[in-house]
């Protein structure tokens, strides 16, 4: 069924992507907005939910970094290392390791502001970097933050934070269920999808494209380069801080292995599959990604057995599987799923001076 | 009349290879400037120093009676100067009005907040703006590529676009390098037309140049710069006359 | 929808063990190897037949995702088998933060869950273990069947100071979450009976270079090296350097995780001491079968966890076995089989007879001590410990 | 003075490796501005390869004379030449199609490579680390007041004179000469009939050979090796590549050896678990001060 649900959503959406319609886009939305709600009290399968709200913390994040990647062009290899603060803020103030039990609403509005912060103090040596310069340096922090946290004894070392607060909303625990969860990210996913929408039409979404597009000519229309890279590095990171509250309140836990750089490398290749830039391929790249690995790949012996029955062990080939479908899709779809319009344009004149040289 | 851009013994050299050495210059408000001299005489060092790309080794430079060398490039941007650039440098993979809006960066007001959250009031700013780009591509004579990639339009209407987006940041000093290098004459007589049209919006305009019929017929006070010193300074007839400019351009006589 | 396809392809009769380990990357070593040791029971089971004609069937899942162990995969897993009506039973995970994030979840469902290798204390002991079973307080439903690493690290204290009577030692550890605590837990000890800690030092992951670090073990002279973490994070290679700077005659311990360091440190391996909480195969007739069937069923040598794994799978299918045998027409519950799990008292499996506490850890653990010759591991004593 | 010694000894050793690695790195990133993720991986191919010839050749354990430097050369030459084939293999499959493509693309293949590659490698290999022949006999020469092994001077020895034939190749050579243009231009190189597909291919096989070089080093070296090890050692060199200022031979190898040394000290003065912590802080700092790496050099602001 889960895959029902995501190839059904990801219909929706490419949909109201390409139709002109303003009306007819909103009636979508709302239609897909009432469907998502109702599923969860018709099938009471918690596992898809599971994964449903998991996928849905990997399309924040992803939505984050593209404001970083897609918008502004800041190649960043670290990204994780945001997640890591926002699920760490929540590990610090919403466990009985640390005696803070603040509400998890609370926690939101606090790790955003968090890796927000963090955003900028890590993005601000990078600024005078370019390309992948500042992809390495990004790197960096990516694997500084979560061994500084892996080294420091006060926030559990490499055990982490175990046993974390279970959120409450109205006066009723989210339990063990994942369903409240997935209502938590689908309004989450809504809020950062909206945000990033309102910016890539902004003053400042412009002056993103502006720097990703040509530095110096941006400088050259009164952009504050510094500023706004910085606003890119501080508003992408803040997503992150968001999902890693939810998704350290769903887990339960805190710990320094969860935010390696394969992490970081996992939703670039969301962003890069998806369509960069686009936000629609953002959500569908984040989406396939994560459905596969969370759902197909741990399940495909399963799911073989059950479609082509016949009976194999593929357990020992996840890498080899993963690896061919990413070099698969690259190949075939360089531009992603879902690409923008300038994405698409690039491509296509790259392959015009292709042929005429 | 007083001096709108003031430069005075600027000097600026790369290594062992001095660009710019002394110069001194002046351009009114109001006018058409033009700065020639043969390649590599340091016309677009100049420019960049003045929009602070480089800093300079000596010298200082003043608009509107407040200095601006040592200011990044962005800052001096908002005080009024924008520029055109020698090899295009547009935003290719934006439309054509984007181009524009960027262009308005700075005259647009707007919080972070209302960027986040898409507030009434930058809704109904991003209208003015977009109204205003508009305005500006049919000033320049581009009034139906608006949702053009930057890169897929003509030679010749990248550089007029280019001057629409950097006239969308209302300037009061507007430096144009090499406008009509591409341009065909048909093309060149419009850019003449484009930019007295632009003087007489009161904006001050500095332009080089190689198409000495063009600087001649258009600027009303010329520069001559060569290895990155200037070497006459007047009206067209002077510059004309001066020995030392034939010297420049023809060689030294055998 | 997610994995709960297994009981509809299979015929009726089935009871599905779900299996949670780290099988990718670079777990998959010592994975592969744990996972083989459940099979190889659930096999056996079947091969002997369950009353009522019942067939058990083994679902494997990964929780590496991106080649690292992953609690959110574990918690996902953990949710794939709860919602599988036919799943009675959960083995694993490898990793005690993987187990610290699934035992919530598995414990507001009542799915028993038996671990072959998740040894930090905190899983089952204390307040902590207590607030990871807050839905559902009073039926605990986590169990393991090794020690826990405090007790481990006490063991080999105490046979550092008191059998090879040696008085200092210099601490490394691989900054996981095993290796910790049982180098802390050593360190505690050994310094409570007499011993002197010269230094305790962490690695950093994924590294092959200890150079640096032994040449500062060196220069501070210990008698003993004591190592917390496994072979693969370091073990081997570790004690394979300390030939090259000058620590070659200086014993080196460490706990259950090194026991297949000779595959990288070979006859450096020689002077080199492990504990297995298991007595030893010498010791226990069916330890003997169990290495001879996992040798000739997978053509390679038992892993470090393999026969916990084993054990841990039997713990569950005699559960289950146990459920059938007083009504075999229908599908035991879940509850019948956390209840016979929990009740596990004098079964016998390779690594000695296992029953469970209160808080689901095994009530009299052996520990075995083992050295090297030629390469090849020697068992010394074995310790029982009442703690 | 005597640990500080050895310590520097023993991060010149490490840093050794590393450099070699990062010399692919560098060739690669030159000539095509692609983060070859799958470097790394390519490293422990070699390893694997090496032990596989040394097996086939009989050798367990120490070897000496003669014997032992036949027996090196073939474990070299088949790691390079596997791993150079590799190399070439790589590009034409995962990166040529996506020369034109936008940037990320090609990083994100070989992303998947590096998975296929490793998947191969535990498939072929076992998940388990792998033991490797202790080739040289370990006596230590005593230089000065420090020891040091044969292992550590084989092991520099190899990387610097591979540095060495890579300025020489890249310098003095016709092929050199292409792959250089081509690094500058790649339009105007094949304007002036300079086979671009070829200089490419030519710069993954030297990384490539350089890599298979790196894993017999580090195969004797360590004598063990791992399927998994590639990604962190990849991770390093990429590092040092950056350190040096990419796409300069000398920085590749100059930031491969700093990054030895600096984790040496590291270990030795603030503990192992932060030397990686510590490299990557050095790594912040230097980029802040010199944007393009330590020998890379500033490109000047052309309008």
């Amino acid at each position: 069924m889960i895959y029902v649900y995501v190839l059904a959503t990801i219909a929706a959406v490419v949909i109201v992507e390409r139709t002109r319609s303003r009306r007819v886009k909103l009636a979508i939305l709302a239609a897909l907005a009432l469907t998502l709600a109702i599923v969860p009290f018709v099938d009471r399968t918690d596992a898809t939910f599971n994964v449903l709200a998991d996928a849905g913390v990997f399309v924040m994040l992803a939505l984050g970094l593209n404001i970083v990647v897609g918008y502004a062009g800041l190649l960043d290899l670290g990204y994780a290392a945001f997640f890591a603060i926002g699920a760490y803020a929540y590990g610090i103030l919403a466990s009985p390791q640390f005696g803070v039990h603040l509400p998890f609403w609370a926690i939101l509005f606090i790790a955003a502001a968090c890796a927000g912060l963090a955003g900028i103090v890590l993005g601000a040596p990078t600024l005078r970097l370019h390309g992948d310069y500042l992809a390495i340096v990004t790197l960096g922090f990516g694997e500084i933050v979560p061994q500084v946290f892996q080294n420091t004894q006060a926030v559990g070392g490499p055990n982490g934070i175990a046993a974390l607060d279970v959120p409450s909303a109205l006066g009723h625990s989210f339990g063990t269920a994942a369903v409240p969860y997935y209502f938590v990210t689908l309004g989450g996913i809504a809020l950062v999808a909206w945000v990033a929408r309102n910016l890539g039409r902004s003053r400042l979404g412009r002056a993103w494209m502006a720097i990703r597009e040509d530095e110096l000519a941006a400088k050259h229309m009164g952009i504050d380069t510094t500023r706004t890279k910085l606003a890119a590095f501080a508003i992408g990171a803040s997503f992150s801080g968001l999902g890693g509250v939810i998704f350290a309140a769903k887990l339960g836990l805190v710990s320094p292995d969860l935010f390696q750089f394969q992490v970081s490398v996992l939703i670039l290749s969301m962003l890069v599959l998806g369509g960069m830039g686009s936000l629609i391929g953002v959500v569908v790249g984040s989406l396939v990604l994560s459905l596969l690995n969370s759902a197909l790949l741990p399940n495909i012996n399963a799911v073989i057995a059950s479609t082509l029955h016949v009976n194999v062990d593929l357990t020992n080939y996840h890498f080899l599987i993963y690896g061919v479908i990413l070099v698969a899709i690259m190949l075939f779809r360089p531009e992603g799923f879902l690409p923008n319009r300038e994405r698409r344009a690039e491509l296509h004149a790259a392959a015009i001076t292709e042929t005429s040289s | 009349m007083t001096a709108l851009l003031s430069i005075d013994g600027v000097s600026k050299s790369f290594g062992a290879v001095c660009a710019l050495s002394g110069v001194d210059l002046s351009v009114d408000a109001g006018s058409i400037f033009a700065i020639i001299g043969p390649n590599g005489a340091g016309k677009s060092t100049l420019f960049n120093a003045i929009t602070g790309i480089y800093t300079l080794d000596s010298g200082t430079i003043a608009f509107d009676g407040r200095r601006i060398d040592g200011l990044p490039t962005f800052v001096i941007a908002r005080r009024g100067i924008a520029r055109t650039f020698q090899n295009l440098r547009l935003f290719g993979f934006l439309s054509a009005i984007d181009n524009v809006l960027i262009g308005e960066h700075a005259r647009m007001r707007g919080t972070l907040v209302d960027s986040l959250l898409g507030t009434p009031r930058a809704r109904a700013q991003e209208r003015a703006a977009r109204e205003r780009a508009r305005a500006w591509l049919d000033f320049v004579g581009l009034n139906d590529v608006g949702e053009q990639f930057a890169r897929n339009l003509s030679y010749g209407a990248q550089r007029r676009l280019e001057i629409a987006r950097a006239l969308a940041s209302q300037p009061r000093l507007l430096l144009l390098d090499e406008p009509a290098a591409g341009l065909n004459p048909t093309e060149k007589r419009e850019l003449a037309d484009l930019v007295r049209a632009i003087r007489d919006r009161g904006v001050t305009v500095v332009l080089i140049e190689h198409d000495m019929g063009l600087v001649m017929s258009l600027c009303e006070r010329i520069a001559v710069l060569d290895h990155g010193e200037k070497i006459a300074q007047g009206a067209p007839a002077e510059i004309r006359a001066n020995p030392a400019v034939i010297e420049a351009y023809l060689g030294a006589p055998a | 929808m997610a994995g709960c396809s297994s009981s509809n392809t299979t015929s009726a009769k089935t009871i599905t063990i779900g299996i949670d380990l780290a099988l990718s990357g670079g777990d998959a070593s010592v994975g592969q190897s744990t996972l083989n040791g459940m099979l190889l029971a659930i096999e056996e089971a079947n091969a002997k037949g369950l009353p009522g004609g019942w067939k058990l069937v083994p679902q494997q899942l990964d929780d590496a995702v991106q080649g690292v162990h992953n609690p959110e995969q574990g918690v996902a897993n953990a949710r794939t088998f709860i919602s599988d009506p036919s799943v009675l039973a959960m083995l694993g995970p490898y990793n005690s933060n993987v187990a610290a994030a699934q035992i919530p979840v598995t414990n507001a469902a009542g799915l028993a869950q038996v671990s072959q290798s998740t040894v930090s204390d905190e899983l089952t002991i204390g307040d902590a273990a207590k607030s990871l079973r807050r839905q559902n307080p009073t039926a605990n439903n986590f169990f393991r069947v090794c020690t826990t690493v405090s007790r481990q690290g006490t063991a080999l204290a105490q046979f550092a100071t008191r059998q090879l009577h040696l008085r200092t030692a210099y601490i490394v550890d691989d900054n996981e979450t095993y290796g910790l605590d049982l180098a802390n837990a050593f360190e505690r000890d050994f310094g409570a009976d007499g011993g002197t800690v010269l230094g305790h030092d962490h690695l950093a992951k994924n590294t092959q270079d200890f150079k640096a670090l032994l040449t500062k073990i060196a220069a501070a002279k210990p008698a003993l090296v004591f190592y917390g973490g496994v072979t693969s994070t370091g073990g081997g290679l570790i004690r394979k350097q300390m030939f090259d700077t000058g620590l070659g005659s200086t014993p080196f311990l460490g706990g259950d995780g090194i026991p297949d360091i000779a595959t990288v440190a070979g006859k450096d391996a020689d002077g080199s001491y492990y504990t297995i909480a298991a007595p030893d195969a010498a010791h226990a007739a069916s330890a003997r079968t169990f290495i001879a069937s996992y040798e000739a069923r997978f053509k390679s040598p038992v892993g470090a966890y393999s026969a916990n794994a084993y054990a841990a799978a039997q713990v569950v299918i005699a559960a289950i076995e146990k459920a059938l045998a007083t009504d075999a027409s229908t599908m035991p519950t879940r509850a019948q089989v956390l209840a016979n799990v929990a009740a596990t008292d004098g079964l016998q499996t390779p690594i000695g007879s296992i029953g469970f506490d209160a808080n689901g850890d095994v009530k009299e653990p052996v520990l075995s001590l083992y050295g090297f010759k030629n390469g090849q591991p020697v068992f010394i004593s074995q310790l029982n410990l009442t703690k | 003075m005597h640990e500080f010694l050895a310590q520097l000894v023993n991060g010149i050793s490490v840093g050794a490796i590393y450099a070699l690695i990062a010399l692919g790195y560098t060739m690669v990133y030159g000539i095509v501005e692609l983060i070859n993720f799958a470097h790394g991986d390519v490293y422990t191919f070699g390893s694997f390869v090496a032990l596989t010839v040394l097996t086939a050749l009989g050798v367990s354990g120490e070897v000496h004379g003669i014997a032992l430097v036949i027996d090196v050369c073939l474990a070299i030459l088949a790691a390079a030449v596997v791993c150079g084939v590799l190399g070439i293999a790589i590009e034409r499959f995962a990166y040529r199609r996506l020369r034109n493509a936008p940037r990320l693309a090609p990083l994100i293949t070989a992303i998947g490579v590096s998975f296929i590659l490793e998947n191969v490698m535990q498939l072929w290999q076992g998940p388990a680390q792998v033991s490797f022949p202790a080739v040289f006999a370990n006596p230590s020469l005593a230089l000065g007041p420090i020891a040091v092994t044969v292992k550590q001077l084989v092991v520099v020895l190899l990387a610097v004179g591979a540095m060495l034939a890579l300025q020489y190749i890249v310098h003095n050579t016709r092929l050199g000469m292409a792959m250089r243009a081509t690094a500058q231009d790649r339009d105007a190189a094949s304007l002036v009939g300079i086979d671009v597909n070829r200089a490419i291919a030519l710069a993954f096989l030297l990384g490539g050979a350089l890599a298979g070089l790196a894993g017999f080093v580090s195969g004797v070296y360590y004598q063990s090796a791992w399927f998994f090890n590639g990604f962190s050692a990849g991770l390093k060199a990429f590092t040092a590549a950056v350190l040096g200022g990419i796409g300069n031979i000398a920085g590749a190898m100059l930031g491969g050896f700093l990054i030895g040394i600096i984790e040496s000290f590291a270990t030795w003065k603030l503990g192992g678990q932060w030397s990686n912590v510590t490299v990557f802080a050095i790594l912040v700092i230097v980029l802040v001060v010199r944007p393009s790496g330590l020998l890379g050099t500033k490109p000047i602001v052309k309008v």
